[in-house]
């Protein structure tokens, strides 16, 4: 077959493959010969968001390093569907200590691949938003000051969902779990809490920080090469949706992952230096109801009793991430 | 190797012993679906097969597949009226892909580059008369020919091509793409013979030892109207017209034209006229633009062209530089009636538009085959009521185009195959239909049709240069690469790299994917991530 | 064993004095163990630290209750705390001080005291002569090997060179010396006296 | 070589000498001084190769440390009291991922009220984690200690704490015999770890395991913490051989051989003790006293055996076990089950009150004489605890004793 450069291949904009575009432009994950950092037979459920992105981001990393890498592990669903005895999924050296240190063991892990001279072997830390923003905040942060040279990979699926779904930091304005009831007049998480972690990584300073979801995976793996090449402290924050605790079909963990970012609430960027460097203009925006509608955690502001003042607020918060990031105006 | 501690450190990658596919209720299943383009050919090609070819680059490829169907493609991509393109799916994304252009820029580069079809495969010693140098006895002729039988084309015309000739004129159909397009057709050892009229069928199949018959001699008598008419009126046909645009002596028309009728020919006449210098070239038509059979296409080019329109007009009485029209109004049936309401309108000629009929006297003497409605029926193998004996084109029951008429051919030539090795072909079963609902349409750019570039219209209405100019090699592979694929899996990777288990396995390039059922927990976010709808999920039986 | 007790407040060097006594007797082949009365002080509150010397190893850890003798760095302590506590009749008492004994205070109690194991020396003048600031640890040092002869002066003079930096050192070492010849000084005087 | 320093700048020294490759650092007092002076050495570059990390809480002193330690390094941390509590769960997880990690533990009290003095609240509150402890009589075991901790944690990947009493030991200048850096060379071998994370060869480590294995693990961390038992006494001679002179050991007796009265004890205390012993010997009563210096594993046998002829047994701690009495005591029972001898327990030096010869004098010849209390607390301010629990009976209210008591004890 005569091959030549392509100019336009529409597919391969968007989707995992690309046939006709040269190799060294297609996604690891369209490669016979990915390395499946997480294996199959974990114990994730169906269609879990995290098990994708985790497997997304590792592969990814293990292919810019020539799979000179380790991973430390937080605790929470991904360490516990991943590996239980007798099995574990990993491809890669990876180790689970706490529920908050998964930042402070890759710093020590990086230590010893410093004071061994094995500069090659790159470190990943990995968790949860629970175990991220809240109780491994202080490692994290810490890690940051430091300037480590360790990538910190949060998947976030906005609560505790091994414990059963309860709020954490990362849980949304209005998004109902089981502890958000308890606090507030309404079902939902209260507004004006929460903590916007990737903007506290910006203000470390640090050479990197990130987010992305799973529903881009071109710019998923393009974010984690380019952590790869940067050294220091890196953050990257995915959103990983979680059919379980979200209350949406197995079936539509990708299409809530590209519903958060089309409606502006999930902003995706690059920041550099403590400077946003890179926006993801939305593509064919959507208002955020086409977000919440899918969600069980959201179902107290349609039924009984409809809210569209909630649902107005959270638009409200949707437009600032807009003009906030300048995310209105797309390139398809 | 290190002396691990019991159970709290674990061998890499050893969860391959837990097989999860246990988990599942619902199993992801590879499916194709039937494209509307393809469903919606009359010459029946597999167009989304011959874009994706095109997609990369590849048009030996691609214009092999297409030809598979039809040998005409750079006749089709100008002539054919692409229904493909109104049943494609992107037009409801942003515009529909420009499949007749690929399609002609395909033909086109066939010409340029000197491709040939394959010669036969070995021959099956048949003998095939084809009655008719059309689009359908050229393309059976072609069919049969591919198929390894022994074909010859009569016509009773000087030159062959049938309406493609005679009918459609050269600003929409240059002579030298025509020609090409039926010498490759020739050059596989079809035999056409002109100037040639079928007398007697029966005695000529005899005679000369044919096995079967195809006939396809078009329909080239034109209809008459009664018309009251002063004896020095000048009334002509449009077949006439037409044909005579193809001899030496070019019709003298004079400097008024109506043209009465609506059909596809009525404007080429007036066209044509336009092009001879006609200063005012008006059709009569007795009803509205929106029954008008004429495709709108054309009737807009000739609008441009400053062909003028008389709607609800019938024409009373025709004299020597005037004519009387009577106008019509619309019944509630939407039926036109007479209004009693004439007006006089100048004009030097009449050109009577007003369809055409079929010579059926080369049938007679034929035991069995019936004709009705002046034209030849047959069975849904185009036979007729005559064993062997095929027919196809304008000549059968349908609509009257050169794509149904390519498609007659291909038609009528499997069929006749199967009867020569006396069995029978069976159409394989069609696939379900691939909905624009089924499209995950989010992994497709958003990319707006590339528009043909159109002569001035200063020029339209004086030369008879070819009117819609053709798609270059790049523009030809973005409208191809604009294709969706609907409903067939064109190895994006989607469910590859979707699967939160791997439980895809990639075959490689052409070889698609299958499911590794031991892993695969039936979540569904493969069948809701393909862009093409080619993967559907079905219950597991419990 | 001769315990130590040395009194004064946070940063006038209580506890390095302690340390260094520990060094200078470690110096002359003897066991020392020098230790603060452990806690958060900051600078300007009353500091204990406490220094045992032997012959032996020294096995106790209990703060020094009856010490040998006491070496008041800062004379205002002499009515806040009790400063003399376990102190024995014959204990050595040192004071910082310029002026005499019965200036603060201290007359009758030193009435039922041996004279020679009481001794006065202006450390922090010294101090400020030689060093520069108001540290009298070091001369007080001096004074105390003049005093007791427990540590020799050379010693005192080696403690203080490898625990400071050379030029330190060497204004420290000045100081101690001075404070040594003051205490001496009189002592000699003395002894003329009653021979004559 | 001898020298006379302060026992942090000691331990400093000796740490260093076993070339730890990752230290991490977090100030709490009296710990400080070790890190600091280690700190000193990576700048001078004297130490090297190491890495010198400042982390922001014990809890990532710990963690830094575990992850250190998987990867193959040598890792080395200090903490104290609070400090020690805060990195309680990463404790555990190093023991139960078996990391060989050294750890000094200045010994200090926990609050609240908040005191930065010396007891062993911090360590004994930690006794179960699964780490091996061990306690330093005096500085020149305390540095020896941790040459040994290394070895001893490394031959059984297991983590070891080296505990000495804060500000007692650690701000104590006094002679010690610094071994050379071939001596330790030659005693300390290169660590090679049980278990590590190599690109070249993954595993996983953590794995969350059930009901199905856990009590095995579990089992087998106790079999692996005992076999320490075998191993420290045969070290301990071969340290000996190496070095001249005592170090470790599981118990050290002191003229118990014919002591009718003999006091258990830990730490720094133990001199003071030998110094009153000696004291009531010449008044002719028959008193000894045992050391014990590796607390956890409880060696069973050895002080079962270091026990055998008493006929009172005082144990005396510098912790309490609220609601009980005595830790160090319980464990001494069950070494003396099925035994004569009584055993109390004296609660001593909690936050700091200085333990001195004359109230060890009295206790003990209250022992001797059979008239001790089973549970007693040394120097106790009777009269002021007396007050305070005659008020709170007066009127029942809740409320921090601790800052009436301080008014109590002032007037």
């Amino acid at each position: 077959m005569t091959f030549q450069p392509i100019k336009f291949y529409q597919t391969g904009t968007f989707t995992v493959g690309n046939r006709l575009l040269p190799p060294d432009t297609r996604t690891v994950q369209a490669n016979v010969r990915r390395t499946n950092s997480l294996n199959s037979g974990h114990r994730a459920c169906q269609g879990c968001g995290e098990a994708l992105g985790a497997r997304y981001a590792i592969d990814t990393a293990m292919d810019a390093t020539g799979r000179q890498l380790i991973a430390t592990n937080a605790t929470g669903c991904l360490e516990v569907f991943s590996t239980p005895y007798p099995e574990t999924s990993w491809q890669i050296p990876w180790i689970h200590s706490l529920f908050g240190n998964a930042a402070a063991v890759a710093t020590g892990v990086a230590a010893a691949m410093r004071v061994k001279g094995r500069d090659a072997v790159r470190v990943i830390a990995q968790g949860g938003d629970g175990g991220t923003t809240d109780i491994g905040f202080g490692c994290l942060s810490g890690m940051f000051e430091r300037n480590d040279d360790v990538l910190y990979i949060c998947y976030d699926n906005n609560a505790y969902m091994n414990t059963g779904v309860q709020r954490s930091s990362a849980t949304p304005p209005g998004a109902r779990t089981a502890t958000t009831a308890a606090v507030g007049k309404d079902p939902g998480n209260v507004f004006g809490q929460g903590k916007d972690v990737p903007a506290i990584a910006i203000a470390h300073g640090i050479p990197y920080v990130a987010t992305a979801t799973i529903a881009d995976l071109h710019d998923l793996e393009a974010k984690v090469r380019r952590a790869m090449q940067v050294r220091g402290a890196r953050y990257l924050h995915i959103l990983v949706p979680c059919p379980l605790g979200w209350g949406h079909g197995p079936e539509l963990s990708v299409t809530m992952a590209r519903l958060a970012y089309q409606s502006g609430l999930f902003p995706v960027y690059e920041a550099e230096q403590g400077e946003v460097t890179s926006v993801a203009k939305i593509r064919h925006r959507v208002a955020v109801e086409a977000y919440l509608r899918p969600q069980k955690r959201f179902a107290h502001l349609f039924d009984p009793a409809p809210r569209p003042d909630v649902i107005a607020a959270i638009q409200a918060q949707a437009d600032r991430n807009i003009r906030r990031y300048g995310l209105a105006g797309s390139e398809s | 190797m290190m002396r691990k501690p019991f159970a709290i450190t674990l061998d890499p990658g050893s969860s391959l012993a837990n097989h999860t596919g246990t988990w599942r209720t619902t199993r992801p299943v590879y499916v194709d679906r039937l494209p509307p383009c393809n469903g919606a050919c009359p010459a029946g090609e597999d167009i989304q097969g011959w874009l994706a070819l095109a997609e990369s680059g590849d048009y030996e490829s691609a214009w092999r597949k297409l030809t598979e169907d039809n040998p005409l493609p750079a006749v089709m991509g100008r002539v054919c009226y692409h229904p493909c393109e109104n049943a494609c799916n992107r037009a409801q994304l942003d515009d529909a892909v420009g499949i007749n252009s690929v399609e002609r820029f395909l033909g086109d580069e066939a010409l340029r580059r000197g491709w040939q079809f394959e010669n036969p495969a070995t021959p099956s010693g048949a003998r095939v008369l084809v009655v008719g140098a059309g689009p359908s006895g050229l393309s059976a002729a072609y069919h049969l020919a591919r198929l390894g039988h022994e074909v010859t084309v009569r016509d009773a015309g000087p030159v062959a091509g049938g309406m493609m000739r005679f009918g459609i004129p050269k600003y929409r159909l240059p002579r030298d793409v025509l020609q090409a397009e039926i010498d490759r057709i020739v050059a596989l050892g079809v035999r056409l013979e002109l100037d040639a009229k079928v007398e007697r069928l029966g005695e000529t199949m005899a005679r000369e030892r044919f096995d079967a018959a195809f006939l396809a001699v078009g329909a080239h008598l034109a209809k008459r109207a009664y018309i009251p008419a002063g004896s020095s009126a000048r009334i002509l046909d449009a077949i006439a017209v037409l044909r005579s645009m193809e001899g030496e002596e070019k019709p003298l028309l004079g400097r008024r034209v109506v043209v009465y009728g609506g059909g596809n020919t009525a404007l080429d006449v007036a066209r044509t006229a336009k092009r001879l210098g006609a200063t005012d070239s008006i059709i009569v038509y007795r009803r509205t633009r929106e029954k008008m059979p004429a495709h709108d296409s054309e009737l807009e080019e000739a609008l441009q062209e400053g062909v003028m329109v008389k709607w609800l007009s019938t024409i009373k009485h025709a004299g020597e530089t005037s004519l009387t029209v009577e106008k019509m109004a619309l019944d509630d049936k939407g039926f036109p009636q007479p209004t009693g309401e004439l007006e006089t309108l100048e004009a030097d000629s009449l050109v009577l538009a007003l369809g055409q009929e079929v010579d059926l006297s080369l049938l007679d003497g034929i035991p069995g085959l019936e004709a009705k409605d002046g034209v030849v029926q047959v069975g849904p193998d185009m036979m007729t009521a005559h064993a062997g004996i095929f027919a196809g084109g304008d000549m059968v029951p349908s609509e009257r185009t050169v794509t149904v008429a390519v498609g007659h051919g291909k038609k009528a030539a499997r069929h006749i195959d199967a009867w020569l090795r006396s069995t029978r072909y069976a159409k394989p079963a069609a696939h379900a239909a691939a909905t624009f609902e089924r499209l995950n349409t989010w992994y497709y750019s958003d990319a707006p049709k590339t528009i043909r570039p159109m002569l001035d219209t200063l020029r339209r209405q004086s030369t008879f240069d070819e009117v819609q100019g053709g798609l270059d090699e790049s523009n030809a592979l973005f409208e191809a690469r604009r294709c969706l694929s609907c409903g067939n899996c064109f190895e994006c990777d989607n469910c590859y790299g979707v699967c939160p288990d791997n439980a895809v396995v990639k075959l490689g390039p052409g070889k698609r994917f299958q499911f590794n059922y031991d892993y695969c927990k039936g979540c569904g976010i493969c069948a809701q991530e393909c862009p093409c709808g080619a993967i559907e999920l079905v219950p597991e039986a419990i | 064993m001769f315990q130590v007790r040395i009194h004064g407040r946070g940063g006038q060097g209580v506890v390095t004095a302690a340390e260094l006594l520990s060094i200078a007797a470690f110096r002359e082949g003897r066991h020392a163990q020098a230790f603060p009365s452990f806690g958060s002080e900051r600078t300007g509150a009353p500091v204990v630290a406490f220094c045992r010397l032997d012959t032996r190893p020294i096995r106790l850890r209990e703060p020094v209750g009856q010490p040998d003798a006491v070496i008041i760095q800062d004379p205002t302590l002499l009515h806040m705390v009790d400063v003399f506590a376990g102190l024995p009749r014959n204990g050595y008492i040192l004071v910082n001080t310029g002026r005499d004994l019965a200036a603060l205070g201290l007359a009758d109690f030193v009435r039922e005291r041996q004279p020679g194991r009481i001794a006065t020396v202006p450390a922090t003048e010294l101090a400020l002569k030689h060093i520069g600031r108001p540290v009298p640890n070091a001369a007080l040092l001096g004074a105390f090997a003049a005093l007791t002869g427990q540590v020799s002066l050379d010693s005192v003079a080696a403690a203080i060179a490898e625990t400071f930096g050379e030029k330190l050192a060497r204004a420290n070492i000045a100081a101690a010396s001075a404070a040594y010849d003051a205490v001496l000084a009189p002592r000699v005087e003395d002894s003329h006296a009653e021979a004559g | 070589m001898l020298k006379q320093v302060e026992g942090s700048r000691a331990v400093a020294e000796a740490v260093a000498l076993c070339r730890p490759e990752v230290i991490c650092a977090y100030p709490i007092s009296p710990q400080t001084h070790i890190v600091e002076a280690l700190g000193e050495r990576v700048k001078a570059g004297t130490l090297a190769p190491c890495e010198f990390i400042n982390v922001e809480s014990e809890f990532a002193a710990m963690s830094v440390a575990i992850g250190a330690s998987a990867a193959g390094a040598r890792a080395y941390t200090a903490t104290a009291s609070q400090g020690l509590l805060f990195m309680a769960e990463a404790l555990f997880n190093a023991s139960g991922l078996g990391l060989p990690i050294v750890m000094t533990v200045a010994n200090r009290a926990i609050g609240a009220p908040i005191n930065i003095w010396n007891d062993h609240t911090d360590s004994m509150s930690q006794r179960d984690c699964g780490w091996i402890q061990l306690f330093a009589e005096d500085n020149q075991e305390a540095l020896d200690l941790h040459i040994l901790a290394f070895r001893l944690a490394e031959e059984l990947s297991l983590p070891v704490m080296v505990c000495m009493d804060g500000f007692i030991l650690t701000h104590a200048v006094e002679r010690v015999d610094m071994p050379s850096q071939a001596q330790v060379d030659a005693y300390l071998p290169r660590f090679e770890p049980r278990q590590v994370l190599d690109p070249a060869d993954p595993v996983s480590i953590g794995a969350m395991v059930g009901p199905e294995a856990f009590m095995e693990v579990r089992y087998l961390a106790h079999v692996k913490q005992m076999q320490a038992l075998e191993l420290i006494p045969a070290w301990a001679t071969e340290f000996h051989r190496t070095f001249g002179r005592e170090a470790g050991g599981l118990v050290r007796t002191y003229r118990t051989a014919d002591a009718e009265t003999i006091v258990v004890a830990l730490g720094s205390v133990l001199g003071t003790l030998k110094d009153t012993c000696d004291e009531l010997r010449e008044m002719g009563l028959r008193i000894g006293v045992v050391g014990v210096s590796c607390f956890r594993p409880w060696p069973a046998a050895a002080v079962a055996h270091a026990l055998q002829r008493a006929h009172h047994v005082v144990v005396l701690e510098k912790s309490l076990a609220v609601g009980l009495g005595g830790i160090v005591s319980q464990n001494v029972r069950t070494s003396l089950s099925g035994r004569s001898a009584s055993v109390n327990t004296v609660v001593a030096g909690l936050g700091g009150r200085p333990i001195t010869r004359a109230s060890l004098a009295r206790m003990i010849v209250d022992a001797d004489e059979g008239r001790l209390d089973p549970l007693t607390f040394l120097d106790l301010d009777r009269a002021a605890v007396g007050r305070v629990l005659a008020r709170e009976r007066e009127v029942r209210r809740s409320g921090p004793i601790a800052e009436r008591m301080l008014l109590e004890v002032k007037r």
